[in-house]
């Protein structure tokens, strides 16, 4: 196992570098001057002129290229224009809080909705599978920006049972169990607008999953061994269900973290998305390249880990 | 000896949203203790349906049994309770089916799912089940059993799986071992080998054998008794050489004379004209009458019933005795 | 079953027997022909929740289209003297704060937003059915060449991606044009699923017997592809196509409401929400940001009970 | 019986097995190595064996529906495998395909008259009108299907129609030489028997010679003027029906023919039980590829491959001991 993945990994190289060159050229088609924002507006021609020699811009493209791999390589991805401090050290700080929505997320929805996809398998149009139906169609089809609106609209507003938005009461600055307390406090709503996203994506692909599975023939044999219907389901059935459902999880984090972009937006969340969202408006080229690429890895880290997980619970896959 | 399991009248039908389709209507049969019964017909007869009837092994929906019993030592399969079925499937009555492909579950090594059934009935702890799985393994004839106990399914031939599931199936003594067509999918030389297996097993363990198949030569060979079905119900009944020496039911000699190995030399097949009625839509009277050289509007309009005319023969047919090969 | 059910059922496995009752055998020569395509719209028909999803489509589609002759009011023209009015009768969505009438400009974005919608599915389906299709085809090198290029498209992530394109080509692109970006930014980035769908359809019918017999026949490889392979996926490329534009529309719907989409003054769903991140609007200004939001979802939903419903229509294995 | 029609000498056929990332050749599955059979016009030549012998491989490969290793294939005089793309098509009209699949082997989107019309369209022996209209009907009745079934598409028919309107499909162009690849496998009994009535009264018309593939000795023993048995990608006896039933020379065909279950409960057979599996055809075993298996099996059969030698009166057999 560990040889196919670092074969893997290997395998992955090529595809981040191109990835690299294609973001990068992206980055620096934008028209406009970095370091014109940045400096004071009154700096002259020669100022902007040696800023712009000293970032190394007035280099050819490939060679700002190769300066910046060779750069990030070593993990200094340059400075961040509006933190005024090194990218390698602004990102930590808020990946953390991004990434605390999103476990919570992914836990959550894991742990409802594979048992109600099992159910609404088991008991294929029932009244409890139609309503998830419904419910998966619905929480499909919700904007996740326009659920969270209507969700602050009707809690935070009308009823002010929660903040507006985002990670903790401005000016509390509680410690230890307090600030936790607060925290969770804020946390609940764009929880809930992410938990019933993936819920409703998640049941409907474990019913589906299961579906299939529980048509097959070896369910009728285990049956045929007087094995409980219990038994039946979760042992054997769900056992096989969980193939396509590891591959979930693997396209799940790279999910978790591009889509956190709208939904702190919306919530004004204090995570990586909004820094996202703020390097673009500023234009701080270092910030957005760094972001793109830790995506990009994201995404493949994903894929790898899906079909890790495929070939742990499949043992027809050999991993050579 | 007595009969082991007796099928009364049995009904089970599947509701479609196209229409009620009677997979078995009304079929009476009975299954002598240490005797092979072989059921045959072709595809969408009811024979499987009847088999999966009788371990209650039908989905509902859509399909339920609607009327009939089934007795098994004194009880009405039928009605008995969930609890009471499950402790007979597998235990006392087990069942091995077609595929060997997709019959065994494929994330699950070879010896776990031959010791579920194990400690289940027999409430034998891991080690004491495993090495009677590793005997069970030995008893069908499976080399280098120790090894192939922790194998999963992907890795053995159809042939070996083929001896998995009837290992898993007789694991606990049936006295009766339901096999639903078990080597229509295997080749000639592997089928000579299952069924020369299951032959020992029957002697060994004293089970009996209900064995479905659509390939007379099979039934020829294995059963004692037969019985033939034709959508849903049963046409012929008979011991075995008496069926074959002197068949009375029209289809049941349609189907001889269009098997090639039967007919001599330079002469032509028979074939039986038509082919088997959409459960959908049955014709009125006998539903084998639009396909019958011998229909008359007797047959059209009624239904003919199982009757005995010779000992131990029966034929549902109103012409049976004029009917010849 | 009720007598009527049986009786409008022609279709069965066997050799056409009668629809009729039991007594009027139909011949069957009269026996009505049942197109491939006229089986998926009878399959179609019995499953109500996917025909609903549909009408509300055509209706939404209806309404963007004759936008122009439902309502009076153009969606540019301000007039200050109605700014920020609730819904009354003259404005029956109100007015937003440049006093512009606001049915008008969620109609004129509901056509904007599917337009999107739309083309940039139609990009996914060329790109994808062609790579899908030479990949699936050729095999060989050439598979494992378009299929290493899948795989990286398929690593950029979607929305930092697009956000990162629409920030650099923003600026200088006037408004009305941004709907073009839009559409190819969002095509671009997600045709790598349907590629690999399509080239999953081709490999396995590829194994079909009816090929190998096209073939034995010495009919040409071009007729063989456009004959036998297309016709046969045209199903799958709907049921994604279909999906693939509810999803098109979100990502357009998300886009615009972090103002990286298409840009006021050209009104989409996604832009009019946006201004719901004022608080103030927000709370009290509730006609300006709801209506568009249940548009969007409106819209989405009934795309995806539509393309559900003709999924399970296509299947060949579902009844 | 009149000359040779089609031939084929030491037909070969590897699929090659890739591993690896970079998708590296490290092996062959020899579907089919070295086969050598000839049929004669009117003759039908029945291959039998059990799955993984290349009995289908060798019918494709035959009508260069898969391009062969090695071997040659000639068609009355002509050289099949090397044929230009112009002759390949002229051939394509006289040798046709009948495939084992009822539900795989007609194009479901294609009514009945496009799919036994289109290759005569092709090949501009009619143009689309009445004139190929009225053949088609000509043709579709023959096979037993009806006038009005022309404008149906394949959901509409039962198994045993669909198998009629691909044999008529294969007959649309007139063709001398048909491969029947398990053409009845996936039939019950009685409808079975209805097609090969209905191939075997076309062999009599048209005066076909069919390549009559199938796993089920019962029908080629009743179908085939003479038969070959294939083991493992290898001819393993080639000979006319009744001597290689009355006196099967091969230890395989002996325990094949001893392993059918005869439906007739009289007769009781001392039944020659093969121990073992098929070996997997990546990597058959040296030598002779039954030793594995043969009860008769020394060290010769281990080292030396058999040579495929005429015994007298053309039955061929491949072993070291058959006499």
């Amino acid at each position: 196992m560990l040889k196919y993945i670092i074969r893997r990994l290997l395998h992955m190289i090529p595809v981040i570098l191109i990835i690299s060159i294609v973001i990068f050229g992206i980055v620096k088609m934008a028209p406009g001057d970095p370091v014109g924002t940045n400096l004071d507006p009154k700096a002259t021609a020669e100022q902007r002129a040696a800023e712009r020699a000293r970032l190394g811009l007035d280099k050819p493209l490939p060679v700002q290229y190769w300066n910046w791999l060779t750069r990030s390589v070593k993990g200094d991805f340059g400075d961040s224009y509006i933190y005024k401090k090194p990218v390698s050290d602004v990102v930590p700080n808020f990946i953390w809080n991004t990434f605390l929505l999103n476990v919570v997320d992914f836990i959550l929805a894991f742990l409802i909705s594979i048992p109600i996809g099992i159910i609404c398998a088991v008991k294929q149009y029932s009244k409890t599978d139609n309503f998830w139906t419904v419910f998966s169609i619905i929480g499909i089809s919700m904007p996740s920006f326009f659920f969270g609106l209507l969700l602050i609209y009707i809690f935070s507003v009308k009823l002010n049972a929660f903040p507006i938005n985002g990670m903790v009461t401005p000016g509390k600055n509680a410690t230890g169990w307090a600030h936790i307390k607060d925290v969770m406090h804020h946390i609940f709503l764009p929880a809930l607008v992410l938990v019933i996203g993936s819920m409703a994506s998640l049941v409907r692909y474990t019913r589906t999953s299961m579906l299939e599975v529980i048509n097959q023939d070896y369910i009728r044999t285990a049956r045929s061994k007087g094995l409980s219907e219990k038994v039946v389901i979760y042992k054997h059935a769900f056992r096989n269900a969980l193939i396509p459902i590891m591959t979930i999880i693997g396209f799940w984090i790279p999910g978790l973290f591009s889509g956190a972009v709208i939904l702190e937006t919306t919530f004004v969340w204090p995570g990586i998305g909004n820094v996202m969202m703020d390097a673009i408006s500023a234009r701080d080229y270092n910030l957005i390249m760094a972001l793109n690429m830790f995506f990009a890895l994201l995404t493949l880290l994903g894929n790898l880990l899906a079909d890790i997980g495929y070939a742990l619970v499949d043992p027809r896959i050999k991993v050579e | 000896m007595g009969n082991l399991l007796e099928v009364q009248d049995l009904r089970t039908y599947f509701y479609t949203d196209d229409g009620v389709v009677k997979a078995v209507d009304g079929v009476n049969f009975s299954v002598e203790a240490g005797k092979t019964i072989g059921i045959v017909g072709e595809s969408g007869c009811g024979k499987s349906i009847t088999a999966m009837s009788i371990l209650r092994l039908i989905p509902d929906p859509p399909g339920k049994i609607v009327s009939g019993k089934i007795m098994f030592n004194g009880e009405d399969l039928t009605k008995v309770s969930d609890e009471k079925i499950r402790h007979i499937r597998g235990n006392d009555i087990s069942m091995i089916f077609q595929e060997p492909m997709t019959s065994l579950n494929p994330v699950f090594t070879v010896g776990f799912q031959i010791m579920e059934a194990l400690m289940l009935h027999q409430n034998l702890d891991e080690s004491e089940a495993r090495k009677k799985a590793i005997e069970m393994l030995k008893l069908v004839g499976i080399p280098r059993a120790e090894k192939i106990v922790d194998e999963y399914p992907h890795q053995l031939s159809g042939g070996m799986r083929q001896r998995v599931m009837i290992a898993m199936a007789v694991s606990c003594q049936p006295k009766l071992l339901i096999a639903d067509e078990p080597t229509t999918a295997l080749d000639v030389t592997i089928q000579a080998q299952i069924l020369e297996l299951m032959n020992d097993l029957k002697n060994k363990l004293n089970t009996s054998i209900m064995l479905i198949t659509h390939d007379l030569g099979v039934v020829a060979e294995m059963s004692d008794h037969v019985v033939v079905m034709y959508s849903g119900k049963i046409v012929e009944d008979a011991p075995v050489d008496e069926l074959f020496k002197n068949p009375r039911h029209p289809y049941t000699i349609g189907l001889m004379n269009s098997i090639p190995s039967l007919i001599e030399e330079g002469k032509r097949l028979e074939s039986i004209s038509g082919s088997v009625p959409n459960p959908l839509y049955l014709p009125k009277g006998c539903y084998f009458h639009p396909r019958c050289k011998f229909a008359t509007d007797e047959c059209r309009k009624g239904q003919p019933s199982l009757r005995e005319i010779a000992p131990g023969h029966k034929v549902s047919c109103f012409r049976a005795e004029e009917v010849t090969k | 079953m009720t007598e009527k059910n049986i009786k409008n059922k022609t279709e069965n496995k066997a050799p056409n027997k009668s629809n009729g009752l039991d007594s009027k055998e139909i011949k069957e020569e009269e026996q009505v022909i049942l197109t491939p395509w006229k089986l998926v719209l009878r399959k179609f028909k019995k499953n109500k929740v996917a025909v609903a999803g549909m009408i509300i489509f055509i209706i939404m589609v209806f309404l963007a289209l004759f936008a122009p002759i439902l309502t009076p009011y153009d969606p540019y023209t301000m007039d200050f003297s109605q700014v920020n009015q609730p819904p009354s009768k003259a404005h029956l969505m109100g007015t937003d704060e440049l006093g512009r009438d606001y049915l008008t400009r969620i109609l004129y974005g509901g056509r904007v937003s599917m337009q999107v919608g739309l083309f940039a599915v139609i990009i996914e389906i060329i790109i994808g059915a062609l790579v899908g299709g030479l990949a699936g085809y050729y095999g060989g090198w050439v598979d494992n060449l378009l299929m290493r290029i899948v795989e990286i498209f398929m690593a950029f992530p979607f929305l930092p991606i697009a956000i990162t394109i629409s920030a650099v080509i923003g600026p200088e692109v006037a408004p009305e044009k941004r709907m073009y970006i839009m559409m190819f930014i969002i095509g671009l980035l997600s045709w790598g699923g349907l590629a690999r769908m399509i080239r999953g359809q081709i490999l396995s019918l590829r194994e079909q017997e009816f090929i190998q017999a096209a073939k034995a026949l010495g009919i040409r490889d071009s007729r063989i592809i456009w004959k036998h392979l297309i016709p046969n996926t045209l199903g799958y490329i709907i049921v994604s196509a279909t999906l693939g534009m509810a999803g098109a529309i979100m990502s357009e719907a998300g886009l615009s409401f972090l103002g990286l989409g298409v840009t006021p003054p050209v009104p989409t769903w996604g832009n009019l929400v946006q201004n719901a991140r004022d608080i103030y609007v927000l709370k009290n200004r509730v006609w300006l940001w709801l209506p568009p939001g249940v548009a969007i979802f409106f819209a989405v939903m009934s795309i995806n009970l539509f393309g559900d419903g003709l999924r399970d229509a296509i299947d060949p294995k579902s009844k | 019986m009149s000359e040779v029609i089609l031939e084929a000498k030491n037909l070969k056929k590897y699929f090659p097995i890739y591993k690896g990332a970079f998708r590296k050749r490290v092996g062959d599955v020899k579907a089919v190595d070295g086969v050598s059979l000839y049929i004669k016009e009117g003759e039908t030549l029945g291959l039998v064996g059990e799955s993984g012998c290349g009995k289908s491989t060798t019918g494709r490969t035959i009508l260069r529906l898969l391009d062969a290793t090695e071997g040659t294939v000639t068609y009355k005089g002509q050289d099949v495998l090397n044929a230009s793309k112009d002759e390949m098509k002229k051939l394509r009209r006289e040798m046709q395909i009948v495939f084992q699949d009822p539900y795989s082997s007609l194009n479901p989107r294609m009514t009945v008259s496009e799919i036994v019309g289109e290759a005569l369209v092709e090949h501009g022996i009619y143009k689309k009108g009445k004139e190929l209209d009225d053949y088609i009907v000509d043709v579709i009745t023959k096979c037993g299907l009806a006038k009005y079934h022309i404008n149906r598409y394949p959901h509409e028919f039962s198994g045993g129609q669909r198998q009629r309107i691909g044999i008529a499909r294969a007959l649309a162009l007139n063709p001398s030489f048909i491969v029947a690849d398990e053409p009845v496998s996936a039939l019950d009994v009685s409808i079975q028997s209805q097609v090969i009535n209905l191939l075997t009264d076309l062999q009599h018309e048209r005066k076909l010679s069919y390549l009559f593939i199938s796993h089920d000795l019962g029908v080629v023993k009743y179908i085939s003027h003479r038969i070959g048995v294939m083991y493992l990608g290898t001819l393993v006896e080639l000979a006319d029906k009744k001597s290689l039933f009355d006196n099967p020379k091969h230890p395989y065909t002996q325990a094949l023919l001893s392993a059918i279950p005869v439906p007739d409960p009289t007769k009781k057979i001392n039944r020659i039980i093969l121990q073992g599996d098929i070996p997997s055809p990546a990597n058959p075993p040296s030598g002779c590829k039954f030793h594995t298996r043969c009860m008769y099996a020394k060290d010769i059969c281990k080292e030396q491959v058999p040579e495929f030698r005429d015994l007298g009166g053309e039955h061929f057999v491949a072993c070291h001991f058959a006499k």
